[in-house]
């Protein structure tokens, strides 16, 4: 535990020195970023510690103000999380931010970053409703100022503006959910009454920071604003901040009910497969990655609400593992989610562009970087020998295991998965292959070069923890979740999952086994015969351009006019005019669907509404003296 | 250190009367003094030291009267009160006014000489020429003069004189800039305050009839005692007690003067009055509400002020979400913050009445502070760019970066995130509405208040971020006026913490 | 005396009467100014024995409502050449309407508000119809002038509802409320003096500027 | 002896996989009047695509170099999970179909992205498809692996398919025929049969399956065609285990009674190809879905039973 507060309290005093020491510096990117990777390490290897042997999380009694602080498992995992994404993207941000060291003084940058990791760590470690929304609100303004870091572009602004107001509205919200479960002192107390209530506004408080479904509208326009290693950092680790809000809310709510389960289930749906839909839709890279997110809540909420159902069926042991699938998923989807916008953004500051469709070819170019990029979509697309589809696999087999007559529930969750699965696989395929592969569209590779060694650093960080637990389920299950719940590790479920993984690992094995054997057969045979080289066969078209290539959109058009009910592309083509064949053009661009049918006319027919009392504050004093007249006369004739 | 302590407790009880009488009439001989000089910075000068020594005696005056909660000296009638033991809230209230005070005397300093050199022009293009200086100086002193009576008044009627006296002294301030706008400001300003105060009268006799049987004297200490009430006459009292001073307190049906008195006044007049001037008036609100739940109906005046709070904070929400002007927004949220404290007194009935004091006293304390910061930061911003409508100030950000930082600092400590002392009420206000199982009024609070801070959120934003390449021109002295601001924000957080560190005590 | 004060008070109920239908801003003062005047006699005559401060008291309303400010409105008239209240077609329904409506709350109230003290019979009723009054005036006059006079006929109501009562307030509280009834009045003169000189007709409701526009009136 | 059974039966699948292409061919031949190709066809071609040089295109990467073996390591690998006549594969455990699907998911996902490598239009065309059909397909699958575990109560294919008895079939008949005809759909778009895709035609634009491959050459075109051969023969025994379910204890008549259902699953396969003709491809996810709308019929009818 002290461990954990040293290295926070190591980021809240690098936050105070960049406010006043590095002010005068012109060069403040090294030092931050050696900082908060040494801070993070520490943190990282005490998280380490305490999840293995540590175990003991006896709450500190002493009277000073450490009370109101303490580290049970489920916060412990998450700081365990958080540390290793910080230590890769701080590592990362040293390079990425060069370019920008230049134009700006960054250290306003930096002094936010690290509010940003101090706060969160806050989150996770406080026990008290004020202290908790003290650091939800410093974790929500200082990813704000992240995110509007260059604030001259006009959609940055308009993202800042929306992340403000869902920040704000989470907070509110927050309020009434924790003046519900508090006692006189602010600390955690379980609800007296109205707990449906109390769940209701810890969802919407909790979702506005998660960001499913409904109240996603901020994610797809504040993860493009920001910077790469920032919206790493955010889509990575902050959502999940929701996340786990969501199970502390649970565990103040003792009495589970039927519909908490069945509503988290739903929205866990609902966000995946809706999330891939529209994610399929987008040209913008870093869009594309925002609205993956929202396809990885919805996952981890279905495996929670898969917990709440299983518990009330009276499945325990298959209930606290969902628990753990959503965990694992948790740390999963902030491994290769940082991952991918991590090379994401090494992508757009090599090219400068972030249409995927003007890229191609880049893998000759930035080898590095397009594996790391197919290690995370193969990841997050839940594709074997890496760890999306540890976490997918255990939510799977609960379902299965659970089901029974009654428990319909699974057969939700199993379908949602498999066409989550599958959206996914085709949405990555597209962005991986029309990204690195093929010739180059519109980019010129020349000026390409591969990204600094530090950005290829954080990213190998970053994968080695992807491969290791995809490759090695038992021994990273095991580690992360022995100390979980005695419950679970004696049931026969969790001997079962371990023999499972154990398979895992040797199916992989006999795989490369395979695979070394069929390569030496191949180079056995290669050796003899010519190899030789030839342009691509195009049917014998004599002067071939990358131009004919299938590019993104073209890709995923038969899905997106498939999902088109859904999902509306709206698509700009002018109408043919005269017989001689013009040059014409044809535009699709996705729309953000909620935000402009659901929100944008509410806000606006709220606002029409508001206008309608202009007339009070008409300018004519007499009808201010008739208000206080008309109010005397009303108060007479109610009270009197 | 405890024996000085003991020293200036003994020599605060003994010449309480003293101190009060001198607190009353030093602004009045100072403002004489300021009619009789004749250079402006003299004036200034003379109005700071009237503050200061102003906010010295009342420190010493309150701070050690907080240990001695025990001993009640009983301020029989006499037209003051002898002592802060009864009534804690007039020494809140004291103090913040003459901080207040304090910190706008300071503004004053820096704010005038830059008044003088630039010359303003109107919308229509008339040249603005202030006010003669003697004028302002005078009145603010009047001003601070009769604020502090309302604190200390322990008969009704002279409660009513002592607001009556805010209002007419305050007129001419609003009037400063001679605009024709400020003009018609201060008109509105004069005729809605002083019918509603005329209202306020006729409820203080309404209040002497209802005591007539026990001689119908209008002590307030002898009006908590006195219980033989003629109930009828009771409520008809407290209904146009609280329409009249509702006027003057800005809640809703009544508050059309505020956002035009707010946006028109200079910055330090407006500072001084959403932060000093609302609160005299709920002090005079919550006298009323005492005397009528000490008379048993407490249930009678909970309820209307829980309506009137509800509404004004549904009448603040409209109207900040398509408001154009910054200062006009501060107002609103003066407005609304006014409604929440009436919410909390009318609500003190139901959730306990002690602990809801402590949440009201946090409140007002926390608002006047923020929001005088604001008012200060909003005159350096209208005197940098010269408009009111935020839609033409742009990248504040890149031109004046501490100003924004600041600016920045007080939108957040407004909006009532939590390391701003506006948090705690609201925080309670949501307890007490959901503990006690009326959800709908506690949902259409939470509404309220998310569209509030998002009207806020826009003003806000669109003025710190924008796309105009502009270079940093940040004049110094401009940085010295913010000092006043950035003192009551970090002020307003020490207090939040301190009362949390209180209330796990 | 019982007669005599009744008959005041009837005077003072005429005057509402015709406060509210004169057009012209002179009249209005003038009204009011006579009202002024038999409220401030009433104290005198309900009084049993002879005090020294409350006849002081009513020697001075009677000089400062009687002479004093009707000059100083006069003035202010004559200054602006506010002289007439603009003509309006519903004018003469509403006020008619209006004065039924404070005549019936009136008299309800003062038959609900059970009145222990004992004074004349219509004191009562008389001071909430001249308050209700004052207000009607300051709403359905346009010129500042006359909104000043509703101003005044509002304070004569409530003094004469004061004097009714008749509890001895110390003195000190009555000075100070004399006090500020009258620099409110003064000060509102200024104000409308400023008006004038600033506005060309000093009619309330060109002051109609800072009122709450938006988005779309304001591009209309 | 328990291992070398598991050891011949991984033989036996990993030779005899690339007879039942042959044995389809040879039904569309007698349905066509033709003799036909040799039942050992697709032997002679692997052989003979063994011998040759191999011709990488210039804009391709490491990437399309390494798929070919990877995509065929892991579909043996899927095979060998797969149960074999009554006994277990090598490695079986409770879910191991989810690891199936996903393996073989994971060779379509190599198998696009090699296309797409080479940056040809019409590896493009194929591989959209590709993606697009596997998004109705995999839901139906699960589906219906949902129905057979609801029935038989167990949550592993070897649990499953040794579950299925004679009896079983005679209790819910109408259920089990709904899922054989759902998952004998599925096969068909899997392996890219008639109905869905026509494997020898020549005009690239309406091919789907072989157009990914066009630019394969040599040994990695042998590979992909022993893959796919293999891909054919898992699904073919999910149908055939459902069909032919048989517990007679010796090893050598339930492996004979295993082989022959999945020679009766190509035959039907065979004949389902030279009936119909290839459906537009508009249609196609219509097709799938009415396959999904199958399943789900399946589970209704279960659990209302159940």
């Amino acid at each position: 535990m002290a461990i954990i507060i040293a290295s926070s309290l190591i980021f809240l005093f690098a936050a105070f020195l960049n406010l006043s020491v590095f002010s005068k510096y012109r060069k403040v990117n090294f030092i931050n970023s050696v900082i908060s990777f040494f801070a993070s390490l520490i943190g990282f290897g005490g998280a380490l510690a305490e999840l293995s042997y540590g175990g003991k999380f006896s709450p500190i009694n002493n009277s000073s103000f450490l009370t109101y602080f303490r580290l049970d498992y489920v916060s412990c995992f998450f700081l365990l999380a958080l540390y290793l994404i910080v230590v890769a993207v701080s590592i990362y941000g040293n390079d990425y931010l060069k370019k920008m060291e230049e134009k700006k003084q960054l250290n306003f940058f930096w002094m936010n970053f690290h509010i940003l990791v101090f706060s969160m760590c806050g989150v996770l470690l406080s026990k008290n409703a004020f202290l908790f929304l003290l650091f939800w609100e410093l974790m929500a303004f200082s990813s704000f100022f992240l995110v509007m870091t260059d604030h001259k572009k006009k959609e940055v602004q308009k993202a800042g503006l929306i992340y403000l107001c869902a920040n704000g509205a989470g907070a509110l919200f927050l309020i009434a959910a924790f003046s519900l479960t508090s006692d006189s002192y602010f600390n955690f107390a379980p609800a007296m009454s109205g707990s449906t209530l109390a769940f209701f506004f810890f969802l919407v408080g909790f979702g506005l920071k998660a960001g499913f479904i409904p109240l996603h509208i901020w994610l797809p326009e504040a993860h493009p604003a920001a910077p790469g290693n920032v919206s790493a950092l955010m889509s990575g680790i902050m959502i999940k901040m929701g996340i786990y809000g969501i199970f502390r809310a649970l565990s103040l709510l003792s009495p589970w009910q039927q519909s908490w389960g069945w509503t988290i289930l739903l929205i866990g749906i609902i966000s995946s497969i809706l999330g891939v839909i529209f994610a399929l839709a987008q040209h913008n890279i870093k869009k594309l990655l925002a609205y993956h997110s929202i396809e990885n809540i919805g996952i981890i909420m279905i495996a929670m609400g898969l917990g709440i159902l299983l518990n009330l069926k009276g499945f325990n042991e298959l209930s606290m593992l969902s628990f753990c699938a959503a965990f694992l998923h948790t740390l999963n989807h902030a491994i290769f989610k940082s991952l991918l916008f991590m090379s994401a953004g090494s992508v757009m500051q090599a090219s400068g562009i972030g249409e995927i469709d003007e890229l191609g070819g880049l893998a000759r170019k930035m080898p590095q970087t397009a594996f790391f990029f197919l290690i995370a979509s193969a990841a997050i697309s839940g594709l074997p020998f890496l760890n999306g589809f540890v976490s997918e696999f255990i939510i799977y087999y609960c379902s299965f295991k659970a089901l029974s007559s009654d428990s319909l529930f699974t057969v939700f969750s199993v379908l949602a998965l498999s066409i989550t699965g599958a959206l996914a696989l085709a949405c990555f395929a597209k962005a991986f292959s029309v990204m690195f592969l093929g010739s180059p569209r519109k980019i010129k590779t020349e000026s390409v070069v591969e990204t600094g060694k530090y950005m290829r650093a954080g990213m190998a960080i970053l994968s080695f923890f992807s491969i290791l637990i995809g490759i090695l389920p038992y021994f990273s299950f095991n580690f992360l979740f022995s100390k979980f719940s005695p419950i679970l590790t004696e049931s026969h479920v969790w001997h079962e999952i371990s023999r499972i993984f154990i398979f895992f690992t040797g199916t992989y094995l006999c795989a490369i086994f395979f695979f070394a054997v069929f390569m030496f057969m191949r180079r056995k045979i290669v050796s003899e015969n010519r190899v030789d080289l030839a342009p691509t066969w195009d049917c014998g078209y004599l002067a071939s351009s990358p131009k004919i290539q299938y590019t993104g959109s073209s890709f995923a058009n038969p899905l997106i006019e498939f999902f088109s009910i859904i999902n509306p592309p709206s698509a700009s083509y002018p109408a043919i005019r005269g017989y001689f064949p013009s040059d014409n053009s044809y535009s699709s661009h996705p729309r953000a669907f909620f935000y402009e049918t659901l929100y944008k006319p509410s806000i606006d027919k709220m606002r029409k509404m508001a206008s309608f009392f202009s007339f009070i504050h008409g300018g004519n004093l007499r009808m201010y003296v008739l208000y206080i007249f008309l109010s005397l006369l009303a108060l007479i004739l109610w009270k009197i | 250190m405890i024996s000085i302590i003991d020293l200036l407790r003994d020599c605060s009880i003994s010449c309480f009367k003293e101190f009060s009488l001198f607190l009353i009439i030093m602004p009045i001989i100072a403002s004489i003094i300021c009619f009789l000089l004749r250079s402006n910075s003299q004036k200034r000068s003379v109005l700071f030291i009237a503050g200061f020594f102003h906010f010295l005696v009342s420190a010493l005056l309150v701070f050690p009267q907080l240990y001695i909660d025990n001993i009640s000296i009983s301020n029989s009638n006499s037209l003051f009160i002898s002592s802060f033991s009864g009534n804690v809230e007039n020494a809140v209230f004291l103090m913040i006014v003459s901080l207040l005070f304090l910190g706008a005397s300071y503004y004053v300093m820096g704010y005038l000489p830059m008044e003088e050199k630039n010359i303003r022009k109107d919308e229509e293009g008339f040249i603005i020429n202030d006010e003669p200086e003697t004028v302002f100086s005078g009145f603010m002193l009047l001003f601070l003069a009769s604020m502090t009576l309302v604190c200390f008044s322990n008969h009704m009627g002279l409660l009513w004189a002592a607001i009556e006296a805010t209002t007419l002294f305050s007129a001419p301030l609003i009037y400063f800039h001679r605009s024709r706008k400020s003009l018609e400001a201060t008109w509105k300003y004069l005729v809605v305050c002083s019918v509603g105060i005329a209202i306020a009268l006729l409820g203080t006799f309404f209040l002497s009839i209802a005591a007539s049987s026990s001689g119908g004297s209008l002590y307030i200490s002898d009006l908590y005692s006195t219980n033989s009430f003629n109930t009828l006459w009771l409520k008809l009292a407290f209904i146009f007690l609280f329409v009249g001073y509702g006027t003057k307190m800005g809640l809703s049906p009544m508050h059309t003067w505020l956002p035009d008195a707010h946006s028109e006044a200079p910055s330090m007049v407006s500072a001084l009055l959403s932060g000093a001037l609302l609160n005299c008036a709920f002090l005079a609100i919550w006298k009323s509400h005492l005397i009528v739940s000490s008379a048993g109906l407490e249930s009678f005046s909970s309820s209307i002020m829980v309506v009137f709070g509800i509404f004004t904070l549904f009448i603040s929400a409209v109207f900040i979400i398509n408001q154009r002007e910054y200062k006009r927004a501060l107002a609103y949220s003066s407005v609304e913050n006014m409604g929440l404290m009436c919410l909390l007194l009318g609500i003190s009935s139901i959730a306990g009445y002690e602990n809801t004091k402590q949440f009201i006293f946090i409140n007002a304390i926390g608002h006047s502070l923020i929001k005088s910061g604001m008012f200060f930061l909003a005159g350096l911003v209208f005197f940098q760019y010269k408009s009111k409508k935020f839609s033409d100030i742009e990248s504040m950000v890149e031109k004046t970066p501490t100003m924004s930082a600041v600016w920045f600092i007080g939108f957040i400590l407004l909006s009532g995130a939590p390391p701003s002392p506006l948090f705690l009420p609201k925080f309670f206000l949501i307890k007490a509405f959901l503990s006690s199982g009326n959800y709908y009024t506690a949902i259409f609070i939470i509404l309220a208040f998310i569209i509030i801070f998002g009207g806020l959120g826009r003003i806000f934003f669109s003025t710190l971020f924008g796309s105009k390449e502009t270079e940093k021109d940040e004049s110094p002295q401009l940085k010295k006026l913010l000092i006043p601001s950035q003192i009551f924000f970090l002020s307003s957080m020490f207090v939040s913490f301190l009362f949390l560190w209180f209330l796990r005590g | 005396m019982e007669t005599i004060s009744q008959f005041l008070i009837l005077a003072i109920i005429f005057c509402n009467f015709f406060l509210l239908f004169s057009h012209s801003t002179k009249r209005l003062v003038d009204l009011a100014a006579i009202q002024g005047v038999l409220a401030a006699f009433l104290p005198l005559l309900n009084s049993r024995e002879f005090f020294f401060e409350p006849f002081i008291f009513a020697l001075i309303v009677i000089i400062l409502k009687g002479f004093f400010f009707p000059s100083i409105l006069k003035k202010i008239i004559v200054k602006n050449s506010a002289y007439e209240e603009k003509r309006r077609e519903y004018y003469g329904h509403i006020s008619w309407s209006m004065y039924l409506l404070i005549f019936f709350v009136s008299v309800w109230l003062s038959t609900r508000l059970n009145f222990d003290v004992e004074t004349s019979a219509w004191i009562l009723p008389a001071s909430f119809m001249t308050i209700f009054c004052g207000f009607l005036t300051i709403i359905l006059k346009s010129q500042t002038v006359s909104q000043i006079t509703g101003y005044i006929v509002l304070e004569n109501g409530i003094y004469c509802f004061g004097t009714a009562i008749f509890i001895h307030q110390p003195l000190m509280v009555e000075a100070a409320i004399l006090l500020d009834i009258f620099v409110a009045i003064f000060v509102m003169g200024m104000a409308v003096f400023h008006i004038g000189r600033e506005f060309k007709d000093s009619d309330s409701d060109s002051l109609g500027e800072l009122r709450e526009v938006f988005e779309e009136e304001a591009q209309k | 002896m328990e291992n070398i059974k598991l050891f011949l039966q991984a033989v036996i699948i990993l030779f005899a996989a690339p007879i039942l292409p042959g044995i389809i061919n040879r039904v569309k031949a007698f349905f066509g009047g033709r003799q036909g190709r040799n039942i050992f066809q697709l032997y002679f071609d692997i052989y003979k695509l063994f011998n040759k040089g191999i011709v990488y295109s210039n804009t391709t990467t490491l990437i399309f170099r390494i798929a070919a073996p990877a995509m065929a390591a892991l579909s043996c690998i899927a095979a060998l999970i797969m149960p074999f006549g009554g006994q277990s594969g090598l490695l079986s455990f409770s879910g191991d179909f989810i690891l199936i699907v996903y393996l073989l998911a994971l060779s379509r996902f190599l198998l696009i992205i090699s296309a797409m490598d080479t940056g040809s239009p019409f590896e493009g065309m194929g591989a959209s498809r590709e993606a697009q059909f596997a998004v109705f397909a995999e839901p139906v699958f699960f589906m219906s692996i949902l129905t057979l575990s609801k029935i038989t109560g167990e949550s592993s294919v070897h649990g499953i398919f040794s579950k299925l008895s004679p009896v079983l079939w005679v209790e819910n008949a109408p259920v089990l025929f709904l899922i054989v005809l759902s998952l004998f759909i599925v096969m068909l778009c899997e392996t890219s049969r008639v109905p869905f895709d026509d494997p020898d035609t020549h005009l690239e634009l309406t091919m789907i399956h072989e157009v990914m491959v066009l630019d394969n050459s040599g040994p990695d075109l042998g590979l992909i065609f022993y893959a796919s051969a293999i891909k054919l023969w898992i699904l073919g025994s999910f149908v055939s285990a459902i069909i032919m379910p048989r517990h007679s204890e010796i090893f050598w008549l339930d492996s004979l009674i295993y082989i022959s259902g999945l020679a009766i699953v190509a035959i039907s396969a065979g004949v389902v190809e030279s009936v119909m003709a290839r459906v537009r491809l508009l249609r196609v996810p219509q097709f799938l879905l009415a396959a999904f709308s199958v399943a789900i019929m399946a589970f209704v009818f279960q659990s209302l039973k159940g």
